[in-house]
This record gives C-alpha cells, structure tokens and sequence, in this order.
C-alpha cells in the first residue's frame, strides 16, 4: 500500500494523478477462506481489518451484497460518543472513542473525526436526573463529560433557544467534548484499504443467500454468485442480521426498523458541535460541507424500505425549529431512510451462536456507527478465538435467557 | 406515511391514527412455569422479522380502539389485508 | 348530581376562559363593532350528559333497551350518529358508542341500567369532555389543517343522517361530526381543549375565528 | 441603469412595470415578469457566484430548478433566506440579493487563488493529507470548515408563518406543461377531484417559451385558454408556485406552495408558505425533462449556458444575455436556440453539431436562415476568465472519443449546450420504482410504476410534442378511471401542432479534447461542486466503481440541485471508464427533496406554544392566579411548587411539607391516570395485570397494585377501587396512562377475548384534589355531611361517595403522603369550585397548596417510590423491597411473572432500594449520584449504584435519598460514598427507605 501524505499528493498532481493506486482491488473469490464476513459496512470491514492486523489471520474475505459502506454506514449521522450509562456498555463504546482518537494515523486515511463535542440536552426534570446519572457514571469510568447549564450551551451552540417559555424548556445538558463526528464514508473506505492491504478479499455485489453447515458447524457461504467455503462464518450485516441468521436457521432478538435522517441545503458554519434532545426528538450537527445533518427517531414499525417518510421528518424538523428557530428559513435538500436492527435492551449482540464456526455481531440499532471500531476490534478477538472477548462478554446472545440484559432504553435513553 | 384499512370503523385512515403492535399470532404460553429460560425468552424477545410478507398488530389508538391485524409487506410496505383479531390472514407466503 | 345543585354551583366548561376570544387579521377594534363576518366561530354547546356505553350489537336486549330509553335507534354502521331532538348516539367502534343527551348523566345512567345489563359498561364521562360547534365559510378549510381525515367524502351522504369519525386534531384527537346545517360538532377532552381554543385561533386567524363558551 | 441585453419584445413580463431591485449591493432594474435570473442577464450581470471549491467565478446557467450556480442569498435581518436559486425568485419591487460565496466580492475573489491550486485538490484529496502532525487536525478542520456552506443562516426567530393542508384528491396532475395541462382536464371532466400542481410561477412548462402554434394560436395563448377551462371546474384545483418535493408510500405527496415569497414582504397578512399533504387515489407526472449541458473544457465560464435557458431568456422573458451565440449541440433540438437568437436580431456565430449531415426541420431551417452549422465537430473548449470569449472547436470522430482535425477558435460571448434531454424521473424514483436507460432517447425513463402512478410527456421520455399531448390526455383519462370516474376514453380532441421531424440525436456525453481528460482543463460535470470528468475516471482509478462510490467520493449530485444537470453526465463518464454501458452502471437514486424545502414548512404552525399540546387540570388557572410554578410532566403541566413572596424553591417546598405533616396540605392530582373497568371478568383480568390480587377486593375498598411487562420489569403502579361488583376504577401514573390503557386493551383484545371486560379512561372526568395532613378530616367534614368519616366507618384504603361542596363526588382514602389523606375526585367542570370550596374550608387550618416538588419529599420520606425516578425499566418488585405486593401463589400466572424466576432476576446482588442519610444532615445528595464503596480507589471505579430521589426533609431535619445499591437490603448501617465532579465525596449511611412513620400510624388514624 502506498501511504498517502501532503507530499504523495503533490507528486501525484504533478503526474495529473494518473497514477494513484487502487484502494482496494476488485478480486475474483477464492474457494474459500479462514473466515468470510458477510456485510461490507463499517464493522464489517473493521472486523476483516483487526482480524488480519491483530490476529495475522489474512485469508479472508468480506462478502457484500451491495457496495462497500452502502448500508447504513452510508446512512447515519455520523455522531460519536462514549458517554454510554451502563458500564458494559461505556467500556465498549469508549474502547472505541480511544480508537477513533488515533484511526486516521491507523490507516494512514483521513476519517476527519472531529471531536467537537455532543451536547444531551435536558428538557423536564428526569432528564437532568438521567443526565446526572449517567455523566457521574462516567466520570468514575473514566469517561469524560460534565452536566452543563443553560447558559453554557448557548455559549457552545450560540443559535439554540434557552428560553425558559418554551414548549419544552432546555434545563441543562450532558456534555461530552470528546465526542464529535466523523466522515462516514471514508472510515468504510479506510478500513477496507486496510484490510485489503493486509490481503483480505472485498467481494463487492455478492449477496449472501445462505450459510451451508455440515453438522454442527459452518462450512460456507451460498451467494448469488455461487458457493465460497469457510472455516468460519462472521455476519455483521445490520437490518438484514435477522435475515441472515433465518440462513442459518437461527433466530435473533432483533426487529429491522427504518431510521430516517435528512441533511439542509449547505449554509456558513454556525453549529460547532453536536447537539441532540431525546425529549423533543431530533438531533443535529453542521457537516464539513455545511449541510445541517438531522436524525429522526426510529420508525414505529418494521421495515426494509430504506425510505424515508413525510410525517416522521415533520416531526423532527419540528423538534430542530424548537431548538434552533433561526434555522426555520434553512431547507432540506435530502431525506432518506436506512434500516437498523434494534435489540429490545438497545444494545449489540456479539456472539457465538449455537452452529460451530458462526458469529454474530448485530443489534447496534440506531447507534453503531460510532461503535465501528471498538465492535471491529472487539468481535475480530472474538472470531479469532473462538471466544468473546472480555468487553463483549455481557453482550453475549444467553443474556436474553437469563435476563441479563443491559438496558440502555430504560435510564440512557438516548438512542445515538 | 400508510394508509391503513380498518376492518371495524370500514374506512381507509392515515397512520397518525393507529400504532404499530409487533408480530402477531404470537400466543401466549398457557403455563409460563412449565417453560425453560431459553422457550420463555424465545417468547419474550424472538420475532420473525421477515423482508416481505408479515403479519402484525395494529391499534387503532385515534379511532375505534380496536387491536386488529395486517399482512404487510416489509419492503414495499404494501398492505395486502386487514383483518380481525382471532381471524386468519388470507396472504400468507414466502419472503420476497 | 341533582339539576338543582348544577344550578346554584359555579361550574367551569371546559372553554371557560375562552368565551368571546376572537383572532382576526384585523384590527381587534373593529372586531366587537358591528358583525365584522369570522369564516369560523366555535361555539361550545352546554349538554346534560356524556355517556360512554359499551355492549355487544348481537345482543338484542341491549338494541332494542338502548334505543327506548334513548329514543334513537343505536348507529351500528361505522362513522355515523343517530339523533333526535336532544340526544345524539355516535359509533365510537364495535362495540362502544358515545351518548350525548340534555338529560342528567345519573338520571340517563340508571335508566339505562334499568333496561339493559348482562356484559354492558356504562360511564359517564360529562366532565371530560365538551362540544364544539363549527360553523362559517372557513369551517372545511379549518378541518382540513386539523385533520388528515377526508369530511369532503361525507358530501354525499344522506340529508338526516349523520357522519361521524374519532381522530386526529392538530396534535390532539377529536370526534367530529356533520350537521344538516353545514356546520361541524367537535367533542375534545377537557385536558386537551386549551390547546384546541389555542389552535383554532392561530389555524383560524386568516379567515378570523371567534370562540363562545358556555 | 440601462437594461443592455432587454430586447423589444416582452414574452411573458410587463415591460411597463419597472422594478427596483439590488444584487451585491449595487442597484439594478427589471421588469414583472422577470425572475432575478432574467433580471440580471438582462442588466448584463455574468457573475453571480463562486464555485464551491475551486472558487472558480461563475454565471447563469440554467432557468429553472436545475441552475447549479447563480445561487444567492435573499434579503437580510431574521427574513434573509440562504441558497435560493436565481432562476427560480420571481423579481419583485425592493428585492435585495448578494452572492453566497466570493470574498471579498464575487468579482475578485482571492479564494480563487485556490483554484489555481485544483490540482492539489482532486476528489478526496481531505482523506489522503491532514492527517500529521496528529494534533494539528482540529486546527486544519477548523479552517476546511470555515470554507463551508454556500449561504448564511439567519440568526433570529422567523418572522413568517406556514400553513399546512391535508388534502385529498382523486387525481394529482403534476406539472402544467402540455402534458399535465391536458391530463388535468381530460380528469377533471369526469367530475374526479383534481389537483393539478406546477412549481412554476404560471401554467405552461415549455410552452412558456415556445414559438410553436398549438389549435392555431400561440402556445402561450392555448396555455392561458387551457387554464382557464381548468378554472371553471368546481372539482380542480390550480396550483402554481407548488413544487411537489415528495412521493412517499401509499400515494401520499408533499407539495409545497409558495404563497407569498413572490411579493417579497414578510407575511403579517397569512402564511408564506403553505404544505399540501395530498393522498391521491392516482397520479400523473407530467414533470418534463431537462436539458443536459455538454461537457468541454471550462464548460463553466459565465456566458456558457443551456441551450433551452437561452430560448427561455429570449421568448419568455425579452432578454439576450449576450451578443455572439455559438451553439454546441448533439441533437436537433438546440437549432431552435440558433432560430430564436437569429429572430432576436442578434448574430448566430455558427452551430457546432457532433453530428454529419445533420437534416431535420429545424436544421433547415437554421440552413436558410444562412447560419454556419460545423457539423461532425466538437465544442472542445471555451475560453475566458469572468465571461467567455472564444469557443475552441474541432472535427471529431463519429465515435465523439477523439479530436480528429485542426482548432478553430469562434469568437463569441455566449455558448448554448445542448446533449440532450434527460427525463424528470425524480418523483417516480422518490416511490422506488428502478429507473430504466433508453439507449434511443439517451435519457432514463420511469421505471415500473409501484404506485398508482403513471408519467406522461417528456418525463416519460416522450420527447415529441403530439405525442406527449396525446400521452397526457389518456393518462388523465386512465387515472380518473381507476380513481373510479368516466370510462378511460379521452374525451377532447388532440390539439393540433405542427409536427416537427427530427433526426436521431448523438449520444456524447464528454466533447473529446486534444488533450487526456486528466490533462485537459477541467471539464465539469457538476457545476456547484466542481466535479469534474477528470475526477470521476480518477475516481475509477481508485477503484471506486459503483455508482454510489463515485457520487460519494466525487460528490457527483450532493449538491442544491441534486444532479439535475451533471448526474447522467456523469454516470455515462463513469460508465465509459467502467467499459460498461450505462444501463448496467445504472444511476443514483433521486430522493426527496425535488427542489429544496423550507424547514419552517415542514414544522407548519405546530411550533412555538403548539409544539406539542399543554395539557390542563380544571384548577390550572387557580395555580396560576397563585403564582405557582410549573413542571411539566408529559404533556401536563402540574403546579411544582406555590412561592410566596421571595421565597426560594426550598423555603417554598420546607413551608409546604411542614403544613402537610402539622395541619393540612392540598394537592392537585387531577393528572394520575384513571380507568373505569366494568365487566363480569374484570376482577380477574386485573389480577392478571397486577403482582397482586383483586379478586377479594370487596366494594368500597382500594388496593395498591405495581405493573409489570413481560420481562418482569415494573412498568406502572397505581390504586385499584372495587366500584361495586364487576365494576373498578384503575389509577395510572400520570406519565404511564394512555400506555396503561392501551396495555389492557392488548391483553383483552388479543389474549383473552374471552374475559367480558371493558375499559374506558376517565381521567379527564374527574378533577382531583387531595387534601392531606392531620387535619385533613376536620377540613372535608366542613364540606361534606353525608359521608360518615369516622376512622371506624371510612378507614384507610376505603373509598365513599358522597357531596363535596355541594358536588357528588367520590372520596378515597388513599395517601401518598403518609398522612390522614382523602382524595376528593369531582366531575371537572366542578373542579375548581370543589377546590375552592376545600381551601376556603381548610383556612382555619392554614390549608396549604402545595405542588409536585413537596409531593415528592413527601413520599419519599415515606419511602413510596415513584415509577421512572426510582425505577428505570430494570427493576423488579423484589428490587424495591416490594415483594409483599407480588402474589406468589396466584393461580395465574401474572404479566411478568415467569420473569420473575429467571436466574439473572434472582440473583444476589442485584441494586435494591434503600434509603441514604448522609453523615453531615445538611447535605443533600445529588440525584443522579453514583455510589461507591470506597471513593479513594482508581478510576473506573466499581459503581455499588446511584441516587434515585434526594431531598432535604423539613420535618425530619435532616437531608434524605432514595438509592438503588448492589445487595443493599443487606447493607444496613454501611457507610457509602458519592464521588462529586470536584473530587470531593459525600458520605451516608445506608438505612430504611422508610424514614418517617415506619409504622404507618398516621396514615391510619
Ligand atoms: C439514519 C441513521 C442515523 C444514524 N445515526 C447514527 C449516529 O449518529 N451515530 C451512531 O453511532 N450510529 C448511528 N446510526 C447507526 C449506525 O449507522 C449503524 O449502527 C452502523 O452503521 C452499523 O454498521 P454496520 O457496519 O454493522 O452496518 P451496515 O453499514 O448497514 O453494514 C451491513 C452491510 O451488510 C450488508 N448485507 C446485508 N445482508 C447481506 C447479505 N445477505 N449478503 C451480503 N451482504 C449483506 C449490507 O448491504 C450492508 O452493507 C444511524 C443509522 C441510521 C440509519
Ligand atoms: N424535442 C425535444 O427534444 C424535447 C425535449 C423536451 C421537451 N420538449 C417539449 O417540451 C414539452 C414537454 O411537455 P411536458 O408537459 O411533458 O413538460 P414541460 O416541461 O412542458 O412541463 C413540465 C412542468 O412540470 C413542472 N414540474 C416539474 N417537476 C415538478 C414538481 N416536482 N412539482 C411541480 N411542478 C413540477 C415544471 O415546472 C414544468 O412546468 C413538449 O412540448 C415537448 O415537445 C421537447
Ligand atoms: C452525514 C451525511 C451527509 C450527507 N450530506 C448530503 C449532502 O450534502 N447532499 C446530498 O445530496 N446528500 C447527502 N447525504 C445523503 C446521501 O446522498 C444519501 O441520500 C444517503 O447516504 C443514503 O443513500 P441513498 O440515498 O443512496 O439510499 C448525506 C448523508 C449523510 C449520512
Ligand atoms: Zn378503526
């Protein structure tokens, strides 16, 4: 791999850039491999590239049914956080916080993380009990963030209205400055320039449509362009993890929602950092580009449509127009919807299953993106050893028989 | 946004007025007691979660507060039937 | 309680503090000199009773008991009411449907009960909620920022018999129902109908709306 | 100021009508009729703007949506509006515009000195630097971002209003250009409900700008006929100005009408914008097409502009933005540009057509007129800085891959482009229907309709005017049928137009250059973000094939026009690097919005106060007179506390719950859900819903009763009264009612069908006012004779009816306090006389309100939990020491019981509710804290659990809190820490949750 730098940049401009190299290379798949990862998203591709770069295992390949980072790694609004309630849970999420800190260095790519901090706004009194909560949490794992007043948002984010007549008044917040955002895109594109550096296999436009077992245990994958054998099967492949696992004859806790976002036309830089309410439902931060990026909540039914709605973007465009009422002259130049698999404890499943050789690492729900490389990390150990890491222990698939579950929803609340 | 046929109040309504009910058929087991963790768990947390047809609990909350069912297609988001509570669908079939 | 009591009591309507509130575009001066026209005026209408009642159609005790004391035949198609002078009986679903009368709810109640009992609920439910008459020009405009639900396809239904439909208003919910003289009933809950007065005064500025309690 | 390029003839505006208007400060004027984009050619303005990236100065393209440069910032102060497209703001009296980009103006703009560095910066140049020093990053971001964004957001409120209307139709017409117009009118005859929607400024589409005769007269004149017909209809309805941004599921549309921003005043009289929310049984599109600009080199230099665009300014709007016209083409199409310049007097420097022997009606035409047409050549290259000057033109190859001859240089100020017409298939697209390549109109067409939908006219590829007519009245037809009206058949005769024969057109989607692309000056394909086709084969290079790759690498289509011009360009680019053809390179996918949305249009009126409804109790507006202030809890809002004079939140909530526990307290519980229960089975289906039982419940008696889910999880708690038999009255949280209600009829409607109950809420019937203390009796014994309120008679958890203030109410015995407490519950339209009437009673004994805040110390110094403070979804009864509400040996198994027994439920230590009382009495603990067991350890520490309630308690002197702590029933008398941000910690004692009264005497008396 040819590093990139400032100075390879020059060079290739001088050769009008006729000779850069290809980021990954487009191979014919081989009969098989050690491991196959089913799903080319962001943790897909980190899952390949820790497997080869921690574990040395490089005969891999990751299978994708689309095109790399075409899921909902294409689609989300690129928020990053740690600041997680449940322990198991910020200890995952801020092993990945620690990742994102140094990745572009990592992958000699430029994921443009920017930690310019996620503001929890609190609009009733439970709120800022929740926010208390969790913030002290934090802080005794070592995870940074403060609860901040009224006046101090509006320092961070000078267009928000803290009147105290509105509908729902903004008590206080978390804040979390090492949060921020990143480039969705370009952490798919580093990581599978990564791996495919270190020789992993990027099958592009193949679906999976079945997972082949003899005995107990995986032997391969059916796909739409024939059989490729493996010794183990790894399915990271989000909204269509229930489908993937009915190949294997498996059933999952996860139901596929559409979650909708939609970006403004660009505008001059006047949100410097993230903002999100769970209470008045919606979120927002301004992107490199200048495009206000806005979330929705999560659709109420399932669904595989990858569309948006009209109502649900009234409802969040309402939300934004109540945080930031200068922005109601601002217009949106897209809207679309990605699917997510929601847990009912809004956390991951990274597991082992009951077929020998098979994986699974779903249920990020409405909140993984910033999860990728921490879940990459993480489940590659886990693949590699046959055996869950220490971080994803608690996340295990059993958690749902003995009730162990890690409820998220219940006091954390916040979905992204 | 759907529309969504009520087999009681006979109409087409818009989807601000129902809300959505999960899977349905799913019944209850009659003696929980007798159930391992893992069939209880099944029961609790497990659904079908099709991509295609899928049969599911409506409410229609703003309306005649009537539970009923509908045969959906979880892609197209086509609504192929409604029907009533201990009823049976009409459209059962394989994924799309 | 006795009419007697009702009479002598302070009681608050749900649009108490509404009475006479007008938006108009404009000037709020002109408003209350001479009849300056407002495309929508919600009046609250004073009833005896609101009676929430359950049973099963199939029973025919329940029918027949219900319409005697009730004087009106129990509406068993969808989306419409059955009326007569001073009681209007709505299809609220299968098997519920909302009473409203000028008789006392607890007179009206134990009549009922006299006629008909096995599986039936009665409740009342006078304090929770009022009507609202809409009436003017700017009447259907107004419904149609209320509500995704389509009152255009009543136009064909029959004169003397009425439609009726529970559903979404602005942000709260609402039955509504069509009157022979054009104009529209809405039942609101009590919690909701500030915000209700609220919205029918901003959704309604354009053409002006006036609000009379009772 | 002279209007240099305003020809004689008006097309379409007044040229009587002078407006004023300024554009970067300077002033200029225009006539009605104009747009800005009109306006400022006509003034001779080239350029309006900057480039994104390469700030490289551009000028008007385009006339309509498409327009990806002349983007401008309307007006100022809290009603500017950032990125309107020139094109497409109607010029009116004052207006006032500025460039969005150039600094310090757009003429001299030094970030165009970066352009001058393009090189350095191809597609995803930010991915491969910045990266070292690591630590430098947020100071490069800082300033990549400072780059950002084309216009300004305003900083104020909005001073508009926006309007929003459900409607229903039985036939959406979009688009009033032939097509629709004859769609709308075939449908509306069967006496359908029509709507017929246009986002331009007047009916007409194309025909706005046509020379053509239509039924013998003038194309304009046909449209002004055609609408009024529309007009007489009843059942039609016209709307200009209505842009259909949206087509979700289930047929549903979103239009958005601009209703005022054409008159330029900030609307005190009405809404300025207004969203139609259509549900339509059918829809025709009938959305055109748009032309496809070729792709030379410095295709971007003001004076280069669509072919159409020129037309349109010259027939529609009396302007010539420019003197010496070459016009590129592949088509026939493009020689109307040469006709209609030539007939505006001005001089056509030649045709430049890709094509040999070119030979339609409209070439010959142009060939009489004696215009020079270079065929078989290429526009290679336009030349100029701020406005072109030459235009570069060579013989190519019938392939049109190579320059095969000589350069000729044209002097001129104005290239019209032409390659073609590209289908508007956005809405069908926004349904998911799969557009389809059409080698033969080298345009996409409307995939396989997956609504009821049905396109017509150019958006259906059908480029020919009488074909398109004929289209659109059968389509009209067609959809009215299936809406249930008229038979199908068209009814009125097809106009009559002179048929135009053309000749196949060339598909050429980049003009070779004597140079490699890489090599060439750039040659754009999208103009507002500067892609280039050097920039698509480099992203090729790179590897990246898909479609969707390259869009977002190259952010090809990312734009406020969203690809209208570039993305057929530039997949067909892609697709030649590819060695693909186009149809399996296939395209991106077009998405709502059509043409950007104003947000304040989306939120309509539901913002401000009706963001989300306030939800009052009978006696809000007594708290109010009080000078209560408020908390919300869910939609409600609830008196927190009642301040007196200066008093601070806790003098108030001290006075408050001192009052309660010496003499007596009333409180507004008007808000605590209420379910009336009546059936046969009723006593049975609550037992299945509660952990306890109700089957004993006698009449006149209450019982308290938590909820669970079916993960064992509490989920609401709340009072249950036996009415009479098979009849009870349920009490939800307030926060928890409509979820409770809802709760009972799934489990009724869907399991049990067979148990004979029915639930109706009535928690808006009935106001409650609960008067508490230990002079709680002697209060409701002033204003109530006819129930017997001895202890004996009415004991706790007791309820009678009765007259409270001369009102039949119904008294329960229940207490959340801990005191002597009877909850007075009257119909609500008597709530506050009932209220009234209890507080003038109660003065002798200094009744005192008091709100939710004292409510909550109150409770918790009895050690009563409140479902979602002191719980989170993770509890079990067992965690808050309720196990005395669960009934073991129910024969039924309870909603959530068998999770009860699982093994995590039953584990050891799970956090259980325990009281703290810190060692320093006045310090209250943080809600919210974290508690652990040895606060000097290293972080992360083990969390032992946290604060659920805190306070300090007036009455019992000293600071108390609710916790939940890892096995803490066992903890007795265990000393705890909670670690502060400051790194101090506080220190309690772990003991009961019960503080005060443990023994329950004075709830009993
Ligand atoms: C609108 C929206 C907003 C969001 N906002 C945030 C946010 O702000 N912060 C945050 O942290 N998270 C957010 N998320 C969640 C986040 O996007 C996801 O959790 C995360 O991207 C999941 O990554 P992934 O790699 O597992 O999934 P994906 O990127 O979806 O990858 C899964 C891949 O599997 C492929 N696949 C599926 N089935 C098959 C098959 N049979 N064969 C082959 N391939 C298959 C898919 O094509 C897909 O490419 C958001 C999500 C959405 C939709
Ligand atoms: N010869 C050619 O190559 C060629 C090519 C294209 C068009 N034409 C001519 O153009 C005419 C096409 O007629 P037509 O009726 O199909 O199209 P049109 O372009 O005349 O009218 C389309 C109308 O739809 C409106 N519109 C588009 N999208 C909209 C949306 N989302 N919301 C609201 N309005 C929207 C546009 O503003 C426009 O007024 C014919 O006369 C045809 O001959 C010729
Ligand atoms: C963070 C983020 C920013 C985006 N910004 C833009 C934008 O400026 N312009 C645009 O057209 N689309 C933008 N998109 C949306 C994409 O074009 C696209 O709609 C989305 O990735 C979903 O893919 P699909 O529409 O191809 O299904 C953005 C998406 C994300 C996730
Ligand atoms: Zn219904």
């Amino acid at each position: 791999m040819k590093r990139y730098s400032g100075f390879s940049l020059l060079k290739n401009a001088l050769s009008y850039h006729e000779n850069w190299q290809k980021v990954w290379r487009n191979p014919t798949p081989k009969k098989d491999y050690d491991v196959i990862i089913v799903g080319g998203g962001g943790h897909g591709l980190a899952t390949a590239y820790y497997l080869a770069k921690v574990h040395g295992i490089t005969n891999v390949a990751v299978v994708e049914k689309g095109y790399l980072g075409g899921g909902n790694t294409a689609r989300n609004t690129t928020i990053i956080r740690s600041n997680y309630l449940w322990d198991e849970a910020a200890q995952l999420y801020e092993l990945s916080l620690k990742l994102w800190e140094g990745l572009s260095q990592e992958l000699n790519y430029n994921v443009m993380f920017s930690q310019r901090g996620v503001l929890n706004l609190g609009h009733n009194l439970q709120d800022m009990r929740d926010i208390e909560r969790r913030v002290n949490a934090n802080r005794l794992n070592g995870i940074d963030g403060e609860v901040v007043t009224p006046q101090r948002i509006k320092e961070i984010a000078p267009l928000i209205n803290i009147s105290p007549d509105s509908r729902y008044p903004i008590l206080g917040a978390s804040w979390q400055p090492r949060g921020g955002t990143a480039r969705h895109d370009a952490v798919a594109w580093g990581y599978a320039r990564g791996a495919d550096a270190l020789g992993v296999d990027m099958i592009q436009q193949t679906e999976v449509i079945g997972i082949r077992r003899k005995g107990g245990a995986v032997v391969g994958v059916e796909t739409s362009n024939g059989f490729i054998g493996a010794r183990k099967v790894a399915c990271v492949a989000a909204g269509s993890s229930g489908v993937v696992a009915a190949m294997a004859g498996l059933r999952l806790p996860v139901e596929s929602r559409p979650l909708q976002a939609l970006v403004s036309e660009p505008i001059k830089p006047c949100l410097d950092t993230v903002v999100m309410s769970n209470a008045v439902h919606g979120y927002i931060s301004q992107s490199d580009k200048g495009d206000l990026v806005i979330g929705a909540g999560v659709d109420s039914y399932n669904g595989y449509g990858q569309r948006g709605s009209l109502h649900v973007i009234e409802h969040t465009v309402q939300a934004i127009c109540e945080l930031f009422p200068a922005f109601s002259r601002v217009r949106m130049n897209r809207q679309w919807g990605g699917i997510v698999d929601t847990c009912p404890d809004a956390c991951p499943i990274i597991s082992k299953t009951s077929v020998q050789g098979l994986y699974f690492n779903c249920g990020w729900g409405t909140g993984g993106f910033k999860a990728t490389p921490g879940s990459g990390y993480v489940f590659a150990d886990t693949v590699a050893n046959d055996r869950p890491h220490p971080l994803a222990k608690a996340f295990n698939l059993d958690r749902f028989n003995t009730g162990a579950l890690i409820d998220e929803h219940g006091a954390a609340g916040v979905a992204h | 946004m759907l529309l969504i046929y009520c087999p009681h109040c006979l109409e087409h309504r818009e989807e601000e007025e129902f809300s959505y009910g999960g899977e349905a058929h799913i019944a209850r087991p009659l003696n929980p007691e007798a159930l391992s963790d893992e069939q209880w768990a099944d029961y609790l947390f497990f659904r079908k979660n099709p991509r295609g047809i899928h049969h599911e609990m409506w409410y229609h909350a703003i309306g005649c507060r009537r539970y009923f069912n509908a045969t959906r297609n979880t892609v197209t988001y086509e609504i192929l039937e409604t029907y009533k509570v201990g009823t049976q669908p009409q459209i059962t079939g394989a994924d799309v | 309680m006795s009419k007697l009591d009702a009479e002598t009591l302070s009681s608050e309507s749900p649009l108490h503090y509404f009475s006479k509130i007008s938006s108009h575009p404009v000037s709020s001066n002109q408003l209350f000199n001479g009849d300056l026209e407002f495309g929508v005026v919600a009046k609250e209408v004073r009833l005896g009773s609101q009676l929430n009642l359950r049973g099963d159609v199939s029973d025919e005790q329940f029918v027949t008991g219900t319409a005697a004391v009730l004087g009106v035949a129990l509406p068993t198609v969808p989306g419409t009411y059955q009326y007569n002078s001073d009681t209007v009986v709505y299809w609220l679903g299968p098997n519920e449907w909302l009473v409203t009368s000028a008789t006392d709810a607890i007179e009206l109640e134990s009549s009922l009960r006299l006629k008909i009992n096995g599986h039936i609920a009665i409740v009342d439910v006078s304090g929770g909620q009022t009507l609202v008459n809409l009436r003017g020009h700017g009447v259907q405009g107004l419904l149609k920022k209320a509500s995704g639900y389509d009152f255009a396809s009543w136009n064909g239904a029959l004169p003397g018999i009425g439609r009726c439909a529970q559903t979404t208003f602005a942000k709260a919910t609402a039955i509504v129902g069509n009157r022979t003289d054009g104009s529209f009933d809405l039942i609101i809950r009590r919690s909701f109908s500030d915000y209700i007065a609220q919205w029918l005064l901003d959704a309604g500025q354009e053409v002006g709306c006036r609000i009379e309690s009772c | 100021m002279r209007q240099l390029n305003r020809l004689p003839t008006a097309g379409r505006t007044d040229q009587n009508k002078v407006l004023n208007f300024t554009f970067n400060g300077k002033g200029y004027q225009g006539v009605a009729g104009d747009t800005l984009a009109s306006a400022l050619l006509a003034n001779g303005v080239d350029v309006v703007g900057r480039s994104f990236k390469y700030a490289r100065p551009r000028g008007i393209f385009g006339h309509g949506p498409e327009e990806p440069n002349a983007i401008i910032q309307l007006g100022s102060g809290a009603a500017t509006i950032p990125n309107l497209k020139a094109t497409q703001v109607e010029l009116y009296e004052g207006l006032e515009a500025a460039s969005v980009n150039g600094w310090p103006s757009v003429n001299f703009d030094l970030m165009g000195l970066i352009g001058a560095f393009g090189r350095l910066m191809p597609p995803g140049f930010y991915y491969k630097t910045f990266m070292y020093p690591k630590k430098l990053w947020m100071t490069y971001e800082h300033f990549i971002r400072k780059a950002a964004g084309l216009g300004s957001s305003p900083t104020g409120r909005d001073p508009d209003s926006y309007e929003k209307l459900n409607q229903h139709c039985d036939v959406l017409v979009v688009g009033a250009g032939p097509a629709g117009l004859v769609a709308a009118r075939e449908a509306a005859r069967t006496g359908a409900r029509v709507i017929i929607a246009d986002e331009q400024s007047e009916f007409g589409g194309s025909l706005l700008a046509s020379t053509q005769l239509i039924d013998g007269v003038p194309a304009t004149q046909w449209v002004a006929e055609i609408t009024d017909e529309l007009g007489e209809f009843k059942n039609v309805q016209r709307l200009p100005r209505s842009t259909v941004f949206g087509y979700y599921d289930h047929n549903f549309l979103a239009i958005l009408e601009r209703v005022t921003d054409h008159l330029g005043i900030s609307s005190a009289s009405g809404p300025r914008q207004c969203m139609h929310r259509v549900r339509a049984a059918q829809v025709v599109l009938a959305t055109g097409a748009f032309e496809r600009p070729l792709v030379f080199a410095h295709n971007d230099i003001p004076g280069v502009m669509l072919a159409s665009s020129v037309s349109t300014y010259v027939n529609r709007f009396g302007v010539a933005p420019g003197t010496r016209l070459v016009v590129a083409t592949t088509n026939d199409n493009a020689y109307q540009t040469a006709i209609d310049w030539h007939h505006a007097g001005r001089s056509v420097v030649s045709v430049v057509d890709s094509r040999t022997g070119p030979s339609g009606d409209l070439v010959e035409q142009v060939r009489a007129l004696g215009i020079q047409i270079l065929e078989g050549h290429g526009l290679i290259e336009a030349v100029g800085g701020k406005r072109v000057r030459k235009a570069l033109v060579a013989p190519i190859n019938p392939e049109g891959s190579k320059v095969t001859g000589p350069v000729q240089r044209l002097a001129c100020d104005l290239i019209a482009s032409s390659g073609g017409w590209s289908a508007a298939i956005h809405l069908s697209s926004h349904t998911g229907a799969k557009p389809v390549w059409d080698d033969t109109i080298v345009s996409f067409r409307p995939g396989e309709s997956k609504q009821k939908e049905r396109s017509a006219g150019a958006c259906r590829g059908t480029f020919g005017s009488l074909e398109g007519l004929r289209e659109g009245a059968s389509a009209g037809a067609e959809a009215a049928k299936l809406a249930g009206f008229g038979s199908g058949e068209v009814q009125f005769p097809t106009p009559v137009i002179d048929q135009i024969i053309e000749q196949p057109q060339q598909a050429l989607f980049l003009v070779p250059h004597n140079k490699a692309t890489s090599r060439a000056p750039s040659q754009f394909v999208d103009f507002q973000l500067d892609v280039s086709a050097a920039g698509i084969e480099l992203a090729v290079l790179e590897g990246f094939e898909s479609v969707e790759h390259v869009k977002r690498y190259t952010a090809l289509g990312f734009g406020t026009d969203q690809g209208k011009l570039g993305n057929i360009n530039g997949m067909a680019i892609l697709a030649n690097a590819l060695g693909q053809d186009i149809a399996e390179t296939g395209t991106t996918i077009f998405r709502p919005s059509y043409t950007p949305t104003t947000f304040g249009a989306i939120a309509g009126r539901d913002i401000n106060q009706l963001f989300d409804p306030e939800r009052y109790t009978a006696m809000h507006r007594w708290h109010v007179e009080k000078g209560a202030e408020f908390e919300n809890v869910g939609q409600w809002k609830r008196p927190w506390y009642f301040p007196q004079r200066n008093e601070t939140m806790q003098q108030a909530v001290d006075r408050e719950g001192l009052a309660v526990r010496n003499s007596v307290g009333i409180l507004d519980a008007t808000t605590l859900g209420k379910i009336d229960i009546q059936g046969p089975d009723a006593a049975e289906f609550i037992t299945r819903m509660y952990t306890n039982s109700y089957l004993k419940l006698a009449p006149g008696k209450c019982r308290y009763g938590v909820m669970l889910k079916e993960d064992g999880m509490i989920f609401d708690d709340g009072v249950c009264a036996c009415l009479s038999e098979n009849h009870y009255l349920m009490f939800t949280t307030t926060g928890g009612a409509a979820g409770v209600l809802s709760w009972l009829e799934l489990w009724q409607q869907t399991e049990w069908p067979e148990l004979q109950v029915y639930f109706t809420s009535v928690t808006d019937h009935w106001a409650t006012a609960t008067v508490t203390g230990p002079n709680a009796r002697k209060v409701i014994a002033k204003v109530c004779q006819d129930i017997d309120l001895a202890s004996e008679s009415f004991g706790f958890m007791d309820w009678r009816d009765g007259t409270v203030a001369g009102v039949t109410a119904r008294v329960f015995r229940i207490s959340f306090t801990g005191e002597l407490s009877y909850e007075v519950n009257a119909p609500a339209h008597y709530g506050r006389h009932v209220w009234e009437q209890l507080i003038e009673a109660g003065a002798e004994f200094n009744i005192t309100p008091y709100g939710t805040e004292t409510m909550h110390v109150l409770r918790a110094e009895k050690g009563f939990i409140i479902v979602g403070q002191d719980t989170d979804g993770s509890m079990t009864p067992a965690d808050m020491n309720m196990n005395w509400v669960v009934g073991k040996n129910k024969v039924f198994s309870f909603i959530g019981k068998r999770s009860l027994e699982r093994s995590d439920s039953i584990r050891e230590n799970r956090k259980q509710l325990v009281g703290l009382k810190t060692l320093e009495p006045n310090t209250v603990l943080p809600e919210g804290a974290q508690i652990v067991n040895d606060p000097n350890q290293p972080i992360p520490m083990a969390m032992q659990g946290h604060v659920t309630s805190s306070y300090y308690s007036a009455s019992l002197r000293h600071s108390i809190a609710l916790a939940v702590v890892k096995g803490g029933l066992n903890r007795m008398g265990d000393i705890v820490y909670c670690p502060a941000a400051d790194g101090a910690s506080i220190a309690a004692e772990i003991v009961s949750s019960v503080f005060y009264d443990p023994t329950g005497k004075r709830q009993h008396v």
